[in-house]
């Protein structure tokens, strides 16, 4: 009985009976109409859920006869499980766009039952399995979605509206024609019948037939260049329609495709190149757009593209079980994160995507959004990103290149205009406040925790289990659940939270990875003391924190590619997030999540290549790839190199650094930034040394981190920003340590992750410092402070040790670094190598000392004068860190040994010792002993001055007190030498530190913005031209394929 | 570890007082050569040592600062500690100082200690002029830095060691194992270098700000000049000692160390008398020029010629 | 050499500064083609089209036999559901979800034409009163009408017997409701009535079908009823029901979608 | 009759039908003439249903006293064509009808009727 109250059949007898009757019951109550028909909608979901439910554990797929009668002599629909999925997503979408849309809805009885009808008809769609049935289902859901398009009768959405009924209108003629040639060759209807009897459709008449079908199918998923009709549609339409059209209609269309699919064993390679080209150029143009509604038509135009080629090539290629995932994946991402953007932009009001900046600083709002989009871009945990994965993976193991270059390009430039919209929402302006109450962003809301919820069941059934891996969406989201509380007790929880994932996730590593959570998860916890200084609300910062600091716990953790590649992108997301939160940091904040994801789909495309080749994702298994080896490295090289601000790829830093929030920076540059090293090392563990690859790979990383380390020196010398200064600095000083990693030997190794070390202890206690000097001061430019030292003698005293151990003077950490790279890299036979890094370190001193200079040295600004010394509690990481700094210092030992030993089993080697000197082939260090001698030389003239004094009169002056030209200074400004620092540097090299890959970079996206502009004229807006595209679409399928069949 | 600490630092209280006072000496003299060829008489050769010790006796002193009183003291150290690391006399244990903490590597990275703290207290004074001389100073130096740096590589790999003792035996055997002539391009390279390192003209811009009478020398007075003026002669002194080491194969005895540093000052002097002073842009343009080319020239011969 | 673009140098620039709005194949700005261009584009995609559908036609030929699909119907539908007009089966029974889709369609289109066309409710133009048509033909079409719509409910009341059927005989229908609208154009339909023939007809037509599922082998078996004595009135068992359900519904959607395009502002929304 | 089959006539014409139906589509401005060109398509597809429906020699699907049950296989023409034709023509005029529906929307909002006055989303 139950069985029999959950019939499928039951959708279309609930949906007909209402519809019926809905202008009966409208014209007795209103209410109650609309009551009903929020009612049958539950019921039609119900009804799916309840079968999706059932096949999902095993049942058997329910045929359903209509007239019982066996098809083919009658019309048959199929309830299986694909069917099933479809039908139960795409009516829990219609529920939530009713919900969303009801207060228009129920104005009229006829919007409801079209509404209900239209839902049916797309139901139908995808159970049927009759080809003139599925005609009648295409025609029911196209009439009744052309009258809710225009049924509020504005002028845009008419016109709108009527070029989509000729055009769409036209694909169903062709649909129409193409049913009866099948017809007159196969004699039957039945599509199971029909595929049974393929080879009875032949000759022209066939081939014809075939062709009409396909292009009636392609159209209506509105491809590149024949789909401005739609584009105008979802641009007009009240948003609940555009969604349905979006993510119901293409739903229906797409699965009568898969459904007919068999028949086009022939033209699946031209359907892949429809759906590619569609994907790509829709994304393009997108770059382009302003209009939010019609960016959002670009979006699901590419969206349909990419699930079409992914159909297409998968079954092309026989890949039957994964289209399940990969397809289902996509779809259900589309389907939940399109239409809540879609009822967002209804909620929300605003036709611009600049106008979305009066959604600024709405919590809410601005999750739903930002979940959406992620979803949208394929981050994790949606759905979106375990189906690309598969998808990716799929590809790389039918030896489709070409095609992952594409679908991650395309997703790239849908990121780009995606999050610019995302940008604006978060950056409040000048203009109108949106006012929107809680109650209509409950159906986009509702969309975004259906997403999170199926991105949880997308993950396990992608293989993951998703309780560790997704540790850090779960901090975040109950961290987020008590973001209303004061600043510090969030910042409290968060350390707690932090503290206790991390233990559980990372505490038992060994090796490495071991060496890795030290900084990464312990070292981020000291630095997320700091974040205590604060004290104010922080809104989404904390739980954006955490989930940062575990995804870094998690990347550790991974043995997959898929575990690592999770973690990886739960970091880029959470870290753009973070830096969107400074105060200018929107902007940066796009080109650094461009950037990231650019290098993460370097990432995915190496570890794809890898999983062709040996058919594994572990990562152990890297190194099996055989003839890939080569081209594996360079790929997942590339991409850690440029997350790690490679030279050519590092606009991205200066920006995001110098931006976010300044205990965020000092979190990303000396913890963050670590984690690409950390990839870095895994893959060159697994790659460059075991499967003993040629070097140039190699090599070029080698330059690659050189000249890193040479121009981030060089750009760090004319930064006036204090941050920005420290941001090329992390960029210079992370170029040592990939050229160290270059190396491939144990010596290189253990400089590569000495420097590592080192690095994030100077770095951290750099930027923290700059934390408590921007705070007191509240600028960043370094030539309005000065004379600091006299306020914030602390601070002062760990900028300059941390700057001496940055530096490599000894006796401090720094000079054991170079030493250490000097001779891996003599020891290699890079000579050039080392030239260029002694030229760096010694560019280097010019920034650091002029931090010192004009910062704490100098003149003091009159307004300055009653600053006190940074908070203690940002001290206190800073004091922790310099003490480490100098116990390593004096004992290196106790940091190289177990360095040593953990890259062993990688690159098998051993430092030798000679009692405390560390020996190379070339040289010794004795590191303890320096320290003694230099502590004594020091000591001694100190002490010697000290008595001195005693004898002496030392009288201490006043801050002008200064010998200048026979002149008096009186303002601090004319005598502090901080501005344009090395000017004369400047003259002397600055050609070599004009902006070029600034100007590339613009270059490329200035490029792409022109290319969008030329593809997107083509849509004139006339109706008759898209008429006419439809019909060359034809004309060009039939012609590009004849020969074919 | 089993030094005799005692020994040691007795040892080194005696290489490093012989060499300042051979320094302030060499300094008198320079600077007698250069007045006679300005046509002048110049200073007596003892004026230096009482120009230290007349500073030392003041009795009064001002103060910028903490780093302003600490500078001279990073300064001294910084020259104190680099004479440390170096091996004055070549087979002599007494002279070889503390050699054993650290290589060539460590003496370069080490010669920046002093500046770097020089440049911190004479930066506490307010002066902007001393900011000025700094920046220019540091400029220079990693110009320069990239002659001596690729000559420095050229001789390591040609003796395949960077422990300064053993380079300075690896040319013992008369004249024809020296550095400068097994490979003159990267002494060449070296010298170069040598002369933007000592900061006689035409290198000397940095300087500027000292000649008239305010900047840094006016700040720094009494005892803190005392220690600057002993430390610019004990570190002249030391660098002299560590080119030689590298490139004129060393010296076995005082007398030929005297001679040899000798010579090398000279050749800085003959140009400093010569020439012009360059701008500061001009001279850092200078060292990415000519001399880099030799230095990149004196790798490929290395490479080429010199290891198998 | 930049041009500052201010000054041209020579006359001939001076004319090229501004230039008269030329014939462009593609005005990139405003999107434009060139008219003549974008005939002869449209004439070439045609031909190629044509060539394409006359490749189709030259290579068809008649069938000679029924397809396995017909035979099926020609050979066991008489027995099967009892209706003589073999389209009928076809269309009621083995076809009837197409059917009942068919009925959606024009529900929702004359639903989707009412709703386009309701009321405004700052009419911006008036209508001019329509004129009354001639005594001749109000008479004429007072005496035609019972008959129009007698012979519409024959049709498809017999549609499983003889040619016609329920789309057939609503078709009539609504042609009688036009020719009333015609002859007496102030007349008033009552929308009450045709809304509700329109509802319960369609939602029968849903029971009937529901019913097939209870008592017979499917969603919309005609077999509900006996099939009766091949050939007559009563026969073919839902059959004539579901026809007069559907002849009704198609009567009044026709007659609505009419009477809406009449004008609009003489009827209350929808 | 020698010749071609009658059928191949209905096809033919059914697909110049179509033709210029779409000429009509692609060059009429007037939005109710592209309706007319959309109508011949629809008219024309129906036409080319119908001669597929045809089988030589054939009558029409109904038995009765002229084509007995047994018989019925070999005499009648294909009885599927003429029912989907049926379905077509209605979901072609249901399809007009909103066209028109817009149509006169269209012409209230803008007072014009031409297509070319459509554009307002571009790009």
């Amino acid at each position: 009985m139950v069985a029999a109250v959950f019939h499928p059949l039951g959708i279309f007898i609930v949906a007909l009976g209402t519809a019926f009757l809905t202008p009966l019951l409208f014209r007795k109550r209103e209410g109650f109409a609309s009551l009903i028909f929020m009612l049958a909608l539950a019921a039609m979901a119900t009804i799916a859920a309840a079968g999706f439910l059932a096949l999902a554990n095993g049942a058997p797929t329910i045929e359903i006869e209509t007239a019982g009668i066996a098809p083919p002599f009658a019309i048959n629909l199929r309830f299986g499980l694909y069917e099933s999925f479809f039908v139960f997503a795409v009516n829990l979408a219609a529920l939530l766009a009713a919900w969303h849309y009801l207060p228009r809805l129920r104005k009229h009885a006829a919007t409801l039952l079209l509404f209900i009808i239209m839902v049916m008809g797309i139901d139908g769609m995808v159970m049927t399995r009759d080809l003139f049935n599925l005609f009648i289902f295409i025609e029911i859901t196209s009439i009744a979605t052309y009258t809710l398009i225009g049924f509020e009768r504005e002028a845009g959405m008419l016109s709108a509206g009527f070029k989509y009924i000729i055009a769409t209108s036209i694909a169903s003629a062709f649909f129409l024609l193409g049913t009866i040639f099948v017809y007159y060759q196969t004699g039957t209807l039945n599509i199971d019948d029909i595929i049974a009897h393929q080879s009875a459709i032949g000759g022209p008449i066939g081939f014809v037939a075939l062709l009409l079908l396909l292009t009636s199918l392609l159209i209506e998923l509105k491809p590149y260049p024949a789909n401005g009709w739609g584009l105008d549609v979802y641009e007009t339409a009240p948003s609940a329609i555009a969604s349905m059209i979006s993510v119901g209609v293409s739903a229906g269309v797409i699965f009568a495709l898969y459904k007919v699919q068999p028949l086009f064993g022939d033209f699946l390679t031209s359907i892949a190149v429809v759906g590619g080209i569609t994907f790509l150029a829709s994304n393009v143009i997108g770059l382009r757009q302003n209009n939010v509604k019609r960016l959002l038509g670009y979006s699901s135009i590419g969206q349909m593209g990419l699930m079409v080629l992914a159909m297409a090539l998968l079954q092309q290629h026989g890949q039957h079980t994964h289209l399940a995932l990969i397809v289902g994946g996509l779809f259900l991402n589309h389907l939940l994160a399109k239409a809540g953007l879609f009822w967002l932009a209804g909620v929300v009001q605003r036709d611009t995507v600049r106008g979305w900046a009066g959604v600024a600083g709405k919590p809410l709002l601005l999750l739903v959004l930002g979940v959406c989009l992620a979803a949208l871009i394929g981050l994790p945990p949606f759905p979106g990103f375990w189906a690309k994965w598969g998808l990716v993976m799929e590809l790389a193991v039918d030896n489709l290149y070409g095609w992952i270059a594409l679908v991650l390009v395309g997703s790239l430039l849908e990121a780009a205009y995606l999050f610019r919209w995302f940008g604006h929402a978060l950056r409040a302006d000048d203009s109108e406040p949106v006012n929107v109450g809680v109650a209509p962003l409950l159906p986009p809301a509702a969309a975004a925790a259906l997403l999170a919820v199926a991105g949880y069941f997308t993950a396990r059934s992608a293989g993951v289990v998703p309780g560790q891996l997704l540790l850090p969406v779960y901090a975040a989201g109950a961290l987020f659940l008590l973001d209303g509380l004061p600043g510090r007790l969030k910042s409290l929880a968060m350390l707690a939270v932090v503290a206790g994932g991390g233990f559980w996730v990372a505490g038992d590593l060994q090796g490495l990875n071991r060496i890795f959570a030290l900084i990464l998860v312990a070292g981020g916890l000291l630095m997320a003391v700091a974040t205590l200084y604060r004290g104010d609300a922080r809104k989404g910062f904390y739980p954006l924190l955490a989930a940062l600091l575990l995804s870094l716990a998690t990347l550790l953790t991974a043995h997959t590619s898929l575990e690592f590649f999770t973690s990886w992108e739960l970091m880029t997301l959470s870290s753009y997030l973070l830096v969107t939160l400074g105060r200018d940091g929107v902007k940066p904040a796009l080109s650094y999540l461009l950037f990231s994801l650019g290098s993460a789909f370097l990432i995915l495309a190496g570890f794809a290549v890898a999983f062709a080749a040996t058919g594994s994702i572990e990562l152990a298994a890297l190194g099996n790839a055989g003839d890939s080896v080569p081209l594996v490295f360079s790929l997942l090289a590339l991409g850690f190199v440029i997350k790690a601000g490679a030279f050519g790829f590092h606009i991205w830093l200066p920006g995001a650094y110098t931006e976010a929030d300044d205990d965020t920076t000092a979190i990303l540059s000396a913890v963050m930034s670590k984690a690409s090293i950390f990839g870095l090392v895994i893959v060159a563990g697994q790659l460059g040394v075991r499967a003993d690859i040629g070097l140039e790979p190699a090599y070029v990383l080698g330059w690659i981190g050189m000249l890193t380390a040479t121009f981030g020196a060089l750009m760090a010398v004319f930064q006036e920003d204090f941050k920005r200064l420290l941001a090329y600095s992390s960029m210079g000083q992370l170029g040592y340590i990939v050229a160290g990693i270059a190396l491939m030997s144990h010596l290189g190794w253990v400089a590569a992750l000495y420097m590592t070390v080192n690095h994030f202890l100077y770095k951290g206690v750099l930027f923290l410092a700059a934390a408590g000097v921007i705070y007191r001061t509240n600028t960043r430019l370094m030539y309005q402070m000065g004379g600091l030292i006299k306020n914030m003698p602390v601070t002062f005293v760990a900028v300059m040790m941390a700057i001496i151990a940055m530096s490599g003077v000894p006796p401090l950490t720094g000079f054991g670094g170079k030493w250490l790279l000097f001779n891996a890299m003599m020891d290699k036979g890079w000579y050039w190598l080392a030239a260029v890094g002694f030229f760096s370190s010694a560019v280097a001193f010019l920034y650091m000392f002029r931090i010192l200079q004009t910062v704490f040295l100098g003149q003091r600004k009159l307004a300055h004068k009653d600053l006190r010394e940074a908070p203690l509690i940002l001290l206190v990481p800073q004091v922790v860190m310099l003490v480490i700094i100098l116990v390593l210092s004096a004992y290196p030992k106790l940091l190289l040994d177990p360095l040593s030993a953990a890259v062993a089993p990688y690159v098998p080697g051993a430092l030798l010792w000679d009692g405390l000197a560390l020996q190379s082939h070339l040289g010794y260090w004795n590191a303890p002993m320096i320290m003694i001698i230099v502590g004594g030389v020091w000591a001694i003239p100190l002490i010697f001055l000290l008595l001195v004094s005693l004898t002496i009169k030392i009288q201490p002056v006043k801050q002008f007190n200064i010998v200048y030209a026979a002149e008096r200074p009186h303002r601090p400004e004319d005598t502090h030498y901080a501005y344009r620092f090395f000017a004369h540097y400047e003259r002397a090299i600055g050609v070599l530190v004009k902006p070029h890959a600034t100007a590339f970079w613009s270059a490329v996206s200035e490029w792409s913005h022109t290319l969008a502009a030329s593809l997107r004229i083509l849509y004139t807006g006339n109706g008759q031209t898209y008429v006419l595209f439809i019909l060359v679409y034809f004309v060009a399928l039939y012609f590009a394929n004849t020969g074919t069949v | 570890m089993d030094i005799d600490w005692f020994q040691k630092i007795g040892n080194f209280g005696l290489t490093l007082l012989i060499v300042t006072v051979y320094g302030l000496f060499m300094g008198a003299f320079i600077e007698r050569i250069i007045a006679k060829v300005q046509g002048r008489v110049g200073i007596p050769y003892t004026q230096p040592i009482i120009n230290i010790l007349q500073t030392l006796t003041r009795r009064t002193a001002i103060s910028h600062g903490i780093m302003f009183y600490l500078g001279p003291v990073f300064r001294i150290a910084g020259g104190v500690g680099t004479l440390a690391f170096v091996p004055v006399i070549f087979g002599s244990e007494t002279f070889s100082n503390f050699s054993g903490a650290g290589d060539l590597m460590l003496v370069i990275y080490f010669m920046f200690f002093g500046q770097l703290g020089m440049a911190l207290g004479a930066g506490e004074s307010g002066h902007p002029y001393a900011a000025i001389g700094i920046a220019r100073g540091l400029s220079q130096m990693t110009a320069y830095e990239v002659p001596f740096a690729l000559s420095v590589i050229a001789i390591v790999l040609q003796y395949d060691t960077l422990s300064i003792t053993e380079i300075v035996a690896a040319q013992q055997g008369g004249w024809q194992h020296w550095t400068l002539f097994t490979n003159p391009i990267a002494v060449a390279a070296a010298m170069l270098a040598f002369l933007g390192m000592t900061g006689y003209s035409p290198f000397d811009i940095f300087l500027a700000p000292q000649e008239i009478p305010i900047g840094p020398p006016t700040e720094f007075h009494s005892a803190y000049l005392s220690l600057l003026q002993t430390n610019r002669a004990l570190f002249g002194a030391t660098k002299l000692v560590l080119f030689m080491n590298l490139f004129f194969g060393g010296a076995t005895g005082w007398v030929e160390l005297a001679i040899k540093t000798w010579a090398i000052y000279m050749v800085a002097i003959a140009v400093g008398v010569a020439f012009p002073r360059f701008r500061i842009d001009q001279s850092i343009r200078f060292f990415f020029k000519i001399p880099t080319l030799i230095g990149i020239a004196s790798i490929v011969y290395v490479q080429m010629a010199l290891v198998r | 050499m930049p041009r500052s673009g201010r000054e041209p140098v020579c006359a001939s620039a001076r004319r090229y500064a501004r230039p008269q709005r030329r014939a462009t194949v593609f005005d990139a700005r405003t999107g434009n083609v060139n008219p003549m261009l974008k005939r002869l584009f449209i004439f070439f995609t045609l031909i190629l089209v044509a060539a394409i559908f006359s490749d189709v036609a030259l290579n068809y030929s008649e069938h000679t036999e029924l397809s396995r699909l017909a035979q099926h119907y020609a050979s066991k539908g008489p027995e099967e559901l009892g209706a003589a007009n073999l389209v009928t089966s076809v269309v009621v029974t083995y076809r009837g979800l197409d059917t009942l889709g068919e009925v959606t369609v024009l529900f929702i289109s004359a639903a989707g034409v009412g709703l386009m066309l309701r009321r405004r409710k700052h009419p911006d133009t008036v209508v001019p009163a329509r004129k009354p048509a001639s005594e001749l033909v109000e008479t004429a079409a007072r005496l035609l009408m019972p008959m129009v719509f007698v012979f519409g409910v024959y049709v498809f009341a017999n549609g499983h017997l003889t040619p016609g059927g329920g789309f057939q005989g609503g078709a009539i229908i609504a042609s009688g409701v036009l020719l009333l609208l015609l002859a007496m154009p102030q007349a008033q339909l009552s929308h009450r009535l045709i809304g509700f023939t329109e509802s319960l007809s369609g939602f029968s037509y849903v029971v009937v079908g529901v019913l097939g599922i209870v008592l017979a082998g499917g969603f919309l078996d005609n077999r509900i009823l006996p099939l009766g004595s091949f050939g007559s009135l009563f026969s073919a068992g839902a059959i004539p029901i579901i026809y007069v359900f559907v002849g009704l519904k198609v009567g009044s959607e026709l007659s609505a979608v009419v009477d809406r395009f009449r004008s609009d502002e003489s009827k209350p929304e929808l | 009759m020698t010749g071609l089959p009658v059928s191949t006539y209905v096809l033919s014409t059914g697909l110049a039908l179509i033709l210029i139906g779409l000429w009509g589509l692609l060059m009429q401005k007037n939005i109710i003439r592209m309706i007319i060109g959309f109508s011949l398509v629809d008219t024309g597809i129906h036409m080319v249903m119908i001669a597929i429906g045809y089988v030589t020699g054939g009558t029409a699907p109904i038995i009765d006293s002229a084509v007995p049950i047994k018989d019925a296989a070999t005499r009648v023409v294909d009885p599927v064509p003429s029912a989907l034709v049926l379905t077509a023509i209605v979901i072609g005029l249901g399809v007009t009808a909103v066209m028109l529906s817009y149509a006169v929307n269209i012409y209230r909002e803008k007072k014009s009727l031409s297509i070319d006055d459509c554009s307002e989303s571009k790009w």
